[in-house]
C-alpha cells in the first residue's frame, strides 16, 4: 500500500510555496549560480542577493573569513541594482516556477520605499523580504533594525508602497527580538524571517590586524544556530504572521528544530556554500520526518515544541503600528 | 559543472610540504580545461563551513590529480587523507586560460604552485614553448621534470639559489626578453603570487603583448553566488569613461587578461 | 645571553596579577576542584561561580548540552550562598597568593547591594565581579545587564556598599554593549569584564521537547568568540577602565586577539571542561608571543589593533552616572 | 586524579555496537579503584568542547581498558581510533563502590554497559557471588565470561529471550531471592540504565539491606566545577527535617547508596 506523501506546503501571506524550505538572501546569488547543479524548481522559494535602488560596489576585500563553527562575511551588499537586476537576471529567473522573492535595501526610509515600489507588476517576483539589518545613515549609522522606532516607520513606508507579500527580516542584534516582530506585524508586514547575521569580527595576531577588510562583518553558519533558535521560538509565540527561521541550517535537523519551535518555512544560507545541494537534502530530510512521525503535513508540526510548563509571553504589549 | 564524489587513488608527499593527491573521477576530469579548478570538501566539515580551490594538475580519462601545499588546518585535513578514501569535489569552476596559439611563442611564468596551474596549458598546447619557474629554494620548484617530458624549456630561478639562477623569476625572464626574444611574438601564462602576475603585467603591458594571469583570491562558494573573490577590473562606463567594475575570480576568472586587471 | 622574561603583569583597579589569565566564573567551581591538577598559584585570579546572599538550588537536570562550537549551560546559578561559600571554600582559597575575584548576582538591588558589602574586610577575597545579566524579580524578570536605568541603579548601589576592586561582568545580549559599559565606568566600576554567555536553545526533534530542562540555557564556548571579540573592540575604545575579555578562548590565540582588541585581562571558560589545564597553556603561549614579537610587557600590546582607518567611536555620549 | 596522555594498545569491535579499547596507562591505570570512571578527550575536540566519561572496565599494571556503546557524534568519532593512536584521559574520578564485605552475599545487577563498571568489583571482592545481567537481547550481554572465569555465577536475561531467561533482569533476581537467598545477607551493587537502578533501591529498601547503584548523567568538567551532572539526594537541614541537597555524580558519585538518592 502506498502512503500519502505529507503536504510540504506552506503559506506566507498570499504567497504559496510548495516547500518550506527557501534560500537565504546573499548566499545563492540571483539563481544562475546554482541552476547548472540543481533544479530551482524543487526550492521552496529562491530569496535572491540583497537588492538595492542604485548599483553597490561594497565592501574590499578579504570580504570572507571562516570562523570555527561559522563563517564572517562583510561583502557590504554588493548589488547590481534595480536595473541591472531586471535586466540580468529577472529574465532567467521567470523560467522557474519557484517563486522569486527579492531582499531589498536602502540606506533611508526614501530609499527603502522606492526600491519596494518599482518591484509593484514586476511579472516573475512574487514577494519582498525587508532587509532592516543596514545602518540608518541619516541617523548616525544605527541600524533601522535595532532601533523600534526607525524600524516603524521604515516597515511602515514599505508597506504602504508595495502590493507584494512583505517579509520583514529582522537583525538579532537586539535584546528582545519578539518586540520588533510586533512591530512588524503591526505594521503590515505578511511574515518576518530572523535571524540575519551576527557583527562579529576576527584578528590576524601575527600582523595585528582585522582580517576583514572592513575590519567587522557578520557571524553566520552552525555557531549561530542555538541562538536563533532561542529567537524564532520567542518570536513565534509573540505574533500571529508566519516566521520563517534561518541560522545554521546544514541539513533537515536544524531546519525542523525551527519548524518545531514554530517557524512555518526556513531558509538555508551558509550550507550551500559547502553543499551546493543543501536545500534539496533539507527539503527531503523534512518530508522523511513527516513520513517518520506519520504527520499529514508540515502545517501539523509547526509550533509543536512540548516545554511542559505554562512559559510566559516575551514582554511588552502587542501595540499598534505608528 | 557538478558535484562528484571521488575516490583518492594515491596521495604522496613531495619535497617542501607540497603533496600530489590523484582522484579516481569520471565526470568532472573530461570536462577540464587548463586553468579551471576544482572545489574540494574538506574530509571533517564540522571544522570546516567553506570548501578549498585548488586547480587541476592533471587530468586525464577519469583521473585528476592537484599539487598543493600545506598551509592552514584544512589542507592539514587533506594532508591525513589515504588512498581509498573518498573525497567530494564540486567542478570544473571558472575560466581557464585560452589556447595557446600557433602562431605565438607560449611563456609561462610560475612561483609555487602556480606550476600545477599550468602544466595542462603546456601539455595541450600546438607548440612547444618556455617555462621560467621561480621559488623561495630548491624545494619549491615543483614538476619541472614534467615540463621537461613534454619538451619543453624550463628555466629556474630561486632566492636562495639553491636551484638554478639564484634571484627572482622575473631577473631570468628579463634576460631572457633582452637576449633571447629575437623579434618572436610572446603570449604570457602566469600563475603564482600577486607580486608576480603584477611583474608579468607590467612587462605583457610594456611590450604591447597578450598575457593571462591565473588570480588566487579567497573563495567562498565558487559557485559567483557570495561575492567575496571579487577582483577588480576594467571597465568603460555608460559614457565611454574608463572605470572600475568587480569580477566574481571564481566565475569571470580566475584566468584574467592582463590588460584588464585594475591593480589596487 | 639570556633574553629577559617578558612582564607579563596587570593592574585592574588596586588589584595586581603577576599575568592577564583568569578563569571564567562558573567554569572553575571555587578553586578545589582544579588543585589536584595545577598549582593554583600560577593563574592571574581565580574568579569562582556566583555567590548569591543565600543558598541556591538552581536548574533542574539536564543543564547542560553539547552544540556544534560550544555548549548550552542552565546551570540556574546554583551555589552554597555567602555563608556556604566562606566556611566551605574560603578557607582553601586562603592559602594561594592567586588573587580571588568573587562573582556576585542577586535578584533585586538590595540582595546586590547586600552580598557585595558582605565582602568588605574578608580576608582572602580581592575583588568583587558584579553579574548583572540576572533577571530583576521586581520588574518582570528583565536582566538588569539589558536595561540601562536598571544596570546604572545596580551598580551604583554595589559600589556604594563594596570597598573591593568592582568589576562589572556585561550581558552580551544588547544592542550596543559600549553602552553598558560607559554606565559601569561613569557609576563607578574599577573594570568591565565580557561577555557572559548568549541566550541560546536546543531542541530534541524526535521528542519535540527542549533539551535543557529550563529551556533555554546561555551559549558559550569558540562559538561567541568572533562575536565576543567585536564587543571587547567597541568596548575597549569607549571606556578608560580595563577592559576583561572572555568568550571562545581555547588557546592563546583567542587570548591574543583579545588583548590586541584592547583588552587588559581574559578569562578562560568552557576551555577548563575539555582542557582543564587550558588556562595554564594561554599563560604560556601569551608569553611565548611577547618574546616573539620581542614585546616588553603585556601592556605593550594592549589595544594595538592596526586598522588603518579613523573609525568612529560608538555612539552616545559618556554620561556621568545616576 | 590526573591527565595522561595514553596509547591505544587495541580496540576491537564486539557485538552489538560495543567496543573494547585497552589503553596503555602507567599512571592513572593503577589508582582506578572499581566504580571510578575516566573522561576522555575526544579525538578531534574542534567538534566537541566536552570530554566523555566512561566507566573503567579493566585496569593492572599499566593498561586500561573500557567498554562502550556507540551511540551519538563522540563515539562514533571514537570509534575511529586505531592501535597506536593517542588519547587524553582524565582520572580515575568519582567515589567508586565500597569495598565488598566478606560477611554479605555481594549481588551485582547490570544492563548493558553496566556489566563493564563492576567487572573490578568482582575482581577484587573477598568473596564470591552472583551477578544478575539483562539487557533486550543477546548482544547486549557483555563480558559474562569474564565474570564466569572469576568464578562468579552469571544469571542472564533478555526482553526477546535470545539469551538466558526472557523478561527483565529483575524478573531473574526476584525469582532468585525469594527462592535462593535462603536467608542470607545480600549486597547490591548495580550498574545500568536509571529504571533498573531504581528498582534495585526498592527492592534493596523492602529488604533492608545495603545496595550501591552507579549513575549515568550528562557530564561537563568531571571534576566537581560546573555543576552540570548533579543528582538529588537526601540531607537533613539544620532543624532535622528530611529534605534534599544537589550532589554531583562526578565527585560525590557516580556510586550512591541507595537509601541516599531521591528519585524525581
Ligand atoms: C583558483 C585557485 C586555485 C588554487 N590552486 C591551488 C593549488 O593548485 N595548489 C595549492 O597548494 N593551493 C592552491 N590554491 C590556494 C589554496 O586554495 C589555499 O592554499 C587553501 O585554500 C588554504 O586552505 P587552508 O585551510 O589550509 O588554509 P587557511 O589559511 O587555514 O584557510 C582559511 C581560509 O582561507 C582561505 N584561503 C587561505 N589561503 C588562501 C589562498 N591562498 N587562496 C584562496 N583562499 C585561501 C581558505 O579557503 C579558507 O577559507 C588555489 C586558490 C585558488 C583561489
Ligand atoms: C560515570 C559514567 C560512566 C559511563 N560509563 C560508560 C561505559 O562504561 N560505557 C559506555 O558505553 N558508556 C558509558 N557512559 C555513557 C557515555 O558517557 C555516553 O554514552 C557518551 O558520553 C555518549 O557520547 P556521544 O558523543 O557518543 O553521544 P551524544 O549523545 O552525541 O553526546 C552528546 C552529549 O551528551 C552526553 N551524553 C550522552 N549520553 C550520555 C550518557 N548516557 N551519560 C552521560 N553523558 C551522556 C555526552 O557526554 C555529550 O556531552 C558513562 C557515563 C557516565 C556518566
Ligand atoms: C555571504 C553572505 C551574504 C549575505 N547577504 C545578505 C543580504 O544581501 N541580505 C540579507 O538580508 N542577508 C544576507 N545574508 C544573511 C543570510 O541571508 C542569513 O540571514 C544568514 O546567513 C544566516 O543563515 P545561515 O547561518 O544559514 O547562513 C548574507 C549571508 C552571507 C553568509
Ligand atoms: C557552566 C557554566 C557556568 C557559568 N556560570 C557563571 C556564573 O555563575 N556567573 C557568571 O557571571 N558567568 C557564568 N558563566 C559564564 C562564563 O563565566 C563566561 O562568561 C562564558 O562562559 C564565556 O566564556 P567561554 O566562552 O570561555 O566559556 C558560566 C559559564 C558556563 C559554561
Ligand atoms: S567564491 Fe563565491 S562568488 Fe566567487
Ligand atoms: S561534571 Fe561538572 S560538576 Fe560534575
Amino acid at each position: 500500500m502506498n502512503k500519502p506523501k505529507p503536504d510540504l506546503s506552506v503559506r506566507i501571506g498570499g504567497l504559496v510555496m510548495q516547500n518550506p524550505v527557501m534560500t537565504a538572501s546573499g548566499t545563492f546569488g540571483y539563481g544562475p549560480e546554482f541552476a547548472r547543479l540543481m533544479d530551482l524548481n524543487r526550492l521552496g522559494a529562491i530569496v535572491v542577493k540583497g537588492i538595492s535602488l542604485k548599483p553597490t560596489q561594497g565592501n574590499p576585500t578579504p570580504r570572507l573569513v571562516e570562523v570555527p563553527g561559522g563563517l564572517l562575511n562583510a561583502i557590504g551588499l554588493q548589488n547590481p541594482g534595480f536595473d541591472g537586476f531586471v535586466r540580468d537576471y529577472l529574465p532567467f529567473l521567470r523560467h522557474y516556477r519557484a517563486p522569486v522573492i527579492v531582499n531589498i535595501w536602502g540606506h533611508t526610509i526614501n530609499e527603502y520605499a522606492s526600491i519596494a515600489e518599482r518591484f509593484n507588476d514586476l511579472p516573475g517576483v512574487h514577494g519582498l523580504e525587508l532587509n532592516i539589518s543596514c545602518p540608518n545613515i541619516k541617523h548616525g549609522g544605527i541600524a533601522f533594525g535595532t532601533d523600534p522606532k526607525m524600524a516603524r516607520r521604515v516597515i511602515t513606508a514599505v508597506r504602504a508602497r508595495t502590493r507584494l507579500p512583505l517579509i520583514t527580516k529582522l537583525s538579532p542584534n537586539v535584546t528582545v527580538i519578539a518586540e520588533f516582530a510586533r512591530i512588524a506585524e503591526a505594521c503590515g508586514s505578511d511574515a518576518v524571517s530572523l535571524i540575519n547575521s551576527f557583527p562579529a569580527m576576527a584578528i590576524d595576531i601575527e600582523a595585528r590586524r582585522p582580517i576583514l577588510a572592513n575590519i567587522t562583518g557578520g557571524l553566520t553558519g552552525p555557531a549561530i544556530h542555538t541562538i536563533a533558535l532561542k529567537m524564532v521560538w520567542e518570536t513565534a509565540r509573540a505574533v500571529k504572521i508566519p516566521v520563517i527561521g534561518m541560522g545554521g541550517i546544514t541539513s533537515a535537523r536544524e531546519a525542523l528544530a525551527f519548524i518545531i519551535a514554530g517557524a512555518s518555512a526556513v531558509a538555508v544560507g551558509t550550507a550551500n556554500f559547502s553543499e551546493p545541494l543543501s536545500t534539496l537534502a533539507v527539503i527531503k530530510g523534512i518530508e522523511a520526518y513527516l513520513v517518520r512521525h506519520r504527520l499529514p503535513s508540515i502545517r501539523a508540526l509547526v509550533g509543536t515544541l512540548e516545554t511542559g510548563a505554562v512559559i510566559p509571553k516575551p514582554r511588552g504589549p502587542g501595540r499598534p503600528c505608528a | 559543472m557538478l558535484i562528484e564524489n571521488t575516490i583518492i587513488l594515491s596521495h604522496r608527499l613531495l619535497k617542501g610540504g607540497y603533496r600530489l593527491l590523484t582522484l579516481k573521477s569520471k565526470r568532472i576530469a573530461p570536462m577540464v580545461r587548463p586553468g579551471q579548478f576544482v572545489h574540494l570538501r574538506l574530509p571533517s566539515p564540522a571544522d570546516a563551513v567553506l570548501r578549498r580551490p585548488f586547480s587541476v594538475f592533471r587530468a586525464q580519462a577519469g583521473r585528476l590529480a592537484i599539487l598543493y601545499k600545506t598551509v592552514g588546518k584544512g589542507t592539514q585535513a587533506m594532508a591525513t587523507l589515504c588512498a581509498g578514501d573518498e573525497i567530494n569535489i564540486l567542478g570544473p569552476l571558472g575560466q581557464g586560460f585560452p589556447n595557446v596559439r600557433k602562431d605565438t611563442l607560449p611563456l609561462l611564468v610560475a612561483g609555487g604552485y602556480g606550476m600545477a596551474a599550468l602544466y595542462l596549458v603546456a601539455q595541450r598546447a600546438p607548440v612547444k614553448g618556455i617555462v621560467f619557474v621561480g621559488g623561495a629554494g630548491a624545494d619549491d620548484i615543483l614538476c619541472a621534470d614534467d615540463f621537461r617530458r613534454l619538451d619543453w624549456d624550463v628555466r629556474v630561478a630561486t632566492e636562495d639559489g639553491s636551484a638554478g639562477k639564484k634571484g627572482l623569476v622575473t631577473r631570468i625572464l628579463d634576460a631572457w626578453l633582452n637576449k633571447e626574444l629575437h623579434g618572436r611574438q610572446p603570449e604570457f601564462f602566469a600563475c603564482g603570487p600577486n607580486g608576480l602576475l603584477k611583474a608579468i603585467c607590467k612587462r605583457v603591458g610594456r611590450g604591447g603583448w597578450d598575457g593571462w594571469i591565473s588570480m588566487d583570491r579567497h573563495m567562498g562558494c565558487g559557485l559567483g553566488a557570495c561575492l567575496a573573490c571579487v577582483q577588480k577590473v576594467c571597465k568603460r562606463d555608460a559614457a565611454g569613461r574608463e572605470t572600475w567594475a568587480w569580477a566574481r575570480v571564481c566565475t569571470e576568472g580566475p584566468v584574467f587578461a592582463c590588460r584588464d586587471i585594475v591593480w589596487d
